[in-house]
């Protein structure tokens, strides 16, 4: 997971990736489970893929060590960073707020998306990254999960979103609403063009962007015990929900009830993205 | 109209007392035959005055009671008082009848429609039969099969929006309501036929936009659109659900916003007092702008109206472009 | 209800069609209705429709009956007369059973289809017979609806399809087994080419009909009451079944579950029809 | 193999006695050192002229017996054997993950394929959890699920078929098992990529059906396709259960009899005793017999793979036409 410039360009971007990836390290040399209390060496968390070597537990992650973890090596290269929050509704510390998260993550927004390779195959992708604000969904979020998605159609490729979010980006309102329509409006156009379109669900995938473009992959993977449901933690709690089974909204509980194709563990991950993109992509390039 | 205090605004309150006060001298003049038209025409006056007054000076919060008034008038009410002539059909297929999402095909002038839209309960049980507005899966299900059905047919439909939220409940999530908006977002922007949106009264977050993707977007006039209730919103972001009237404000959720924020396309006028103290004229006023904009979408083709959709909504949201400097190390 | 020649042609065929429709009468006076055992005069029975005036039963119609009380008087045009039942396996005693019920019911197989107006728009329509066999579906019948639907296509017209069934034809094996795949696929040819299909389910409509063309329609109507359901009543009644609701495989039970549009009462059907033929056609028409 | 006598058919004994006899010889040989060869080559020959003689001679319902012999192989048991790699996917996107139907991709030879097919339980505890065999409403919405996305991919898609019958609880019908198989049949007939039914075990009625409108249909030889089974024949035309052996007869269930009836393109021969006696064989045959399909098929576009299922099953039934005499009065 070496940080040594494997980025196609040198920008200001790719630093900021670099950066990324030290600061993805907690302080420190070791770090607790917060599932089963093991005390993980962080050494061997990384070489694990951040998934606690006892319990299974997957620690989130950044989205640029996703990226890390995810595509051939130095074959990512980000797109549409030059898109910058805006506050159309002058919503009350909004500015304060995204000083505050671009500064703690070193990210202009909550989404990361390029193009870059997986096992050869040339692909789109997108990764939300759940340090911003909670992977909340505003304009910025939505205008790049649509530009990649564009992308992927325009240049023939397959694409994989990463997904994660805690809801809507409230600061920006109806707007942010909207983002829902425009993101799932530009999976018709992958649709159309017969292009894969895979999903793969991270802890949290919740509200807007469930009910959005993270439920319309050709195929949907989550990660094992991810929280992923419509209704936010905040929303279901208060709603006082009777019966709850004790899996509900989990990764576990959306296989149960059809609604994902497969969970699959961070050291598969790779490998079975090839296998679906082996499926689903060749030919079509063929017939486009 | 009955007067119970429940179904009464705060706002609405010196109104009502003063309707009742006219009402009453109405009753003695026929009771006693004495001719008190002079302190009637005084009392009007002085009621459509405050009329005016107070309704002119809505907060974002008012308007969100409006929009949720007891008395306001629902899907159905519209749908009887709009088309000729309706029938509702029902069923997903799939596991239900949604009660709280219905639908069917109408007749509106010489157009041959296609409608669904939320429906909210009048009283107790009908608001429970009716799951106070609140879709399932089986309910957005049910709207993208008829929407389906339109398109076979080559009929405009009309979606008629007022829900407080999509159904959360256990088995709401267990029969994927993510999936179905999801899905009706999608299908819904590859329609080849007219989609005109009319939100009329609360439209709540996903559950409103599940059938709110049109080639026209109306909006009644104290109709709300919102990505979260005021009330979660001031839960969540300034931690205290009592400054909801702060967070109805800052989150611009009024049809005027809506407008301004290019969300919607036009604000449909209600009688002062809102739709509640009219329906009849705020139906009216409402077909008549649905016909309009159905007259003018006719001149596209299928493909042209799909064309249109998605670049309608492609477009929303704001952000800034940084200027990219050139980088070459 | 007059037998007066009012049919198209006056064939073979038509002069069947007069005497069932005077068969169609029971004999003597009056009948007993089954539900509430009210005695129900004959003629009053008839201008009712056949419905029970006091519990709203609706009795079995024989397919011409219910010709003559749905489409435009005079307008049935019958086509498919010259197809006859094979016993393509040899199955034993079929030929025996098979004229047994020409000889009952007047017709020569268990589903009736032609051409036809209803308030003034041509369309196609099928009927199906219960009174043969049980409305089984064989060869012949399979074939009779895919005729009509491609009668449909071929002319642009609507379809509409009163169902009935006990079932797959047993003496025709695997072959009745088809009819559901050769039905189902016309059904398809019907929805590319933007015609209205409109599914009129009366008692009782299971098993192969139910699980092929008659749950395909853009509209599926049902009669007040009727026996709607895939495992037909023997099966049901085997199979043990447990929490059944009471109301379980009737109209009002599909209903209940999404399964069709609308239930709707003898004495309004052809009203419906007519809205909803006008909502699916002209504009068809046009189109294609 | 294990020898518990519920595994075993009566037909079965006489051979599995003389392979008990055999290995009990084998045994003692190795044991003693006695050179007992000459017996064994004798004992093995009377059991092979032993099973050519019996199942020469099989009655329909013996090949009933054997298409649910507990000992078959099941969908998956084809999977692993046929294809290079594969892949389980899940769900249906509405309700639930039926586990009586199950899918995926995978690759044989160098084909990326979709595959579907209903799969039987094992033991007692296996055979719950896959109900038998009996898909529900979510197993058919899967299956076509899966089945689009071969489409959407242009991928061909390979349907194993396995089943008794679908499901017909109070869930399977309340959550409409018969639209459910109609709707396959209806978008089965527009799939515009190859589609390969392969009947396993059971071709039981609408249920296996569901499943079965392909481009080409083939049978294993031992398997049975019919629309009801002999003991529901014979229970529902005869009065008696017990005369399901003649029932078998009359509904002409066998894998020959599809063929003379025009309903299977191909029957796939099993080893002698059946599929069971050797999965290896037989799933190598099978695996051949789809590669070759597969290849003639693909020299059809998509829509005249479409229009070529269409036709084959538009051509099914059997009927007579009357000359019709002119009748002009
Ligand atoms: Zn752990
Ligand atoms: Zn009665």
């Amino acid at each position: 997971m070496a940080n040594t410039g494997w980025f196609g360009r040198k920008s200001k971007n790719a630093r900021k990736i670099a950066r990324q990836t030290v600061d993805a390290l907690p302080d420190g040399l070791w770090t607790k489970c917060p599932k089963c209390n093991e005390i993980l060496f962080n050494k061997e968390l990384e070489k694990n893929l951040r998934v606690c070597g006892k319990c299974n537990y997957h620690f989130k992650l950044s989205a640029y060590d996703r990226l890390v973890f995810t595509v051939d090596d130095g074959s990512f290269e980000e797109f549409a960073t030059e898109l910058r929050t805006a506050n159309p509704l002058n919503f009350p510390k909004y500015e304060a707020k995204l000083a505050e998260y671009r500064e703690k993550s070193g990210l202009d927004e909550s989404m990361v998306v390029g193009r870059a390779k997986l096992a050869e195959i040339p692909i789109v992708i997108g990764v939300a990254e759940f340090g911003f604000l909670g992977a909340s969904m505003g304009s910025v979020y939505g205008e790049k999960v649509t530009r990649a998605m564009e992308t992927a159609v325009a240049e023939k490729k397959p694409l994989i979103m990463f997904c994660s979010s805690g809801g809507a980006r409230m600061h920006e309102g109806i707007l942010s609403l909207m983002q829902m329509a425009k993101t799932s409006a530009a999976v018709a156009r992958m649709n159309q063009a017969g292009l894969p379109y895979i999903c793969v669900l991270t802890d949290p995938t919740t509200a807007g962007v469930h009910a959005s473009f993270a439920s319309l992959g050709d195929v949907i993977i989550a990660e094992p015990g991810a929280l992923i449901g419509f209704a936010g933690a905040r929303v279901a709690t208060q709603a006082g929900l009777i019966n709850r089974p004790p899996n509900f909204q989990t990764s576990e509980f959306q296989l149960e009830h059809g609604m994902i194709d497969m969970i699959v563990p961070r050291r598969e991950m790779k490998s079975t993205l090839t296998k679906l993109l082996q499926f689903g992509y060749r030919e079509a390039a063929n017939v486009i | 109209m009955s007067s119970s205090p429940l179904n009464i605004l705060d706002f609405e309150k010196p109104i009502l007392e003063l309707e009742a006060q006219i009402a009453e001298i109405k009753r003695l003049t026929a009771e006693e035959g004495t001719d008190r038209s002079a302190e009637i025409t005084a009392l009007e006056e002085h009621r459509d005055r405050l009329m005016a007054q107070i309704f002119s000076n809505l907060s974002p919060w008012d308007r969100t009671l409006l929009a949720r008034h007891p008395k306001r008038p629902y899907t159905l009410d519209y749908v009887r008082l709009m088309f000729d002539d309706y029938m509702e059909l029902h069923g997903d297929r799939l596991f239900s009848d949604d009660k709280a999402m219905i639908g069917g095909i109408g007749v509106m002038g010489n157009h041959q429609m296609l409608w669904v839209g939320q429906q909210k309960g009048r009283d107790l049980k009908d608001r429970q039969f009716r799951n106070f507005g609140s879709a399932k899966p089986e309910g957005y299900r049910k709207a993208m099969r008829l929407m389906k059905l339109a398109e076979k047919f080559h009929r405009p439909i009309l979606c008629l929006v007022d829900t407080p939220a999509a159904d959360c409940s256990v088995g709401a999530e267990e029969r994927g309501i993510s999936e179905a908006i999801a899905r009706n977002l999608m299908e819904m922007s590859t329609l080849e036929v007219p989609v005109i949106v009319a939100i009329l009264g609360e439209g709540g977050s996903g559950g409103a936009l599940g059938i709110g993707v049109g080639n026209r977007v109306i909006m009644l006039e104290n109709a709300i659109y919102s990505v979260i209730p005021p009330e979660g919103c001031a839960a969540i972001l300034f931690r205290d659900p009592n400054r909801k009237i702060e967070a109805a404000e800052a989150l611009k959720i009024t049809s005027q916003h809506a407008l301004e924020l290019g969300v919607i396309d036009e604000v449909v006028p209600e009688p002062l007092g809102g739709a509640h103290r009219n329906v009849e004229q705020t139906a009216k006023a409402l077909r008549e702008t649905i016909i309009r904009h159905l007259n003018e979408l006719s001149t596209l083709t299928g493909p042209e109206l799909a064309a249109q959709r998605y670049d309608k909504f492609r477009n929303m949201g704001t952000f800034l472009c940084e200027e990219l400097t050139a980088v070459t190390e």
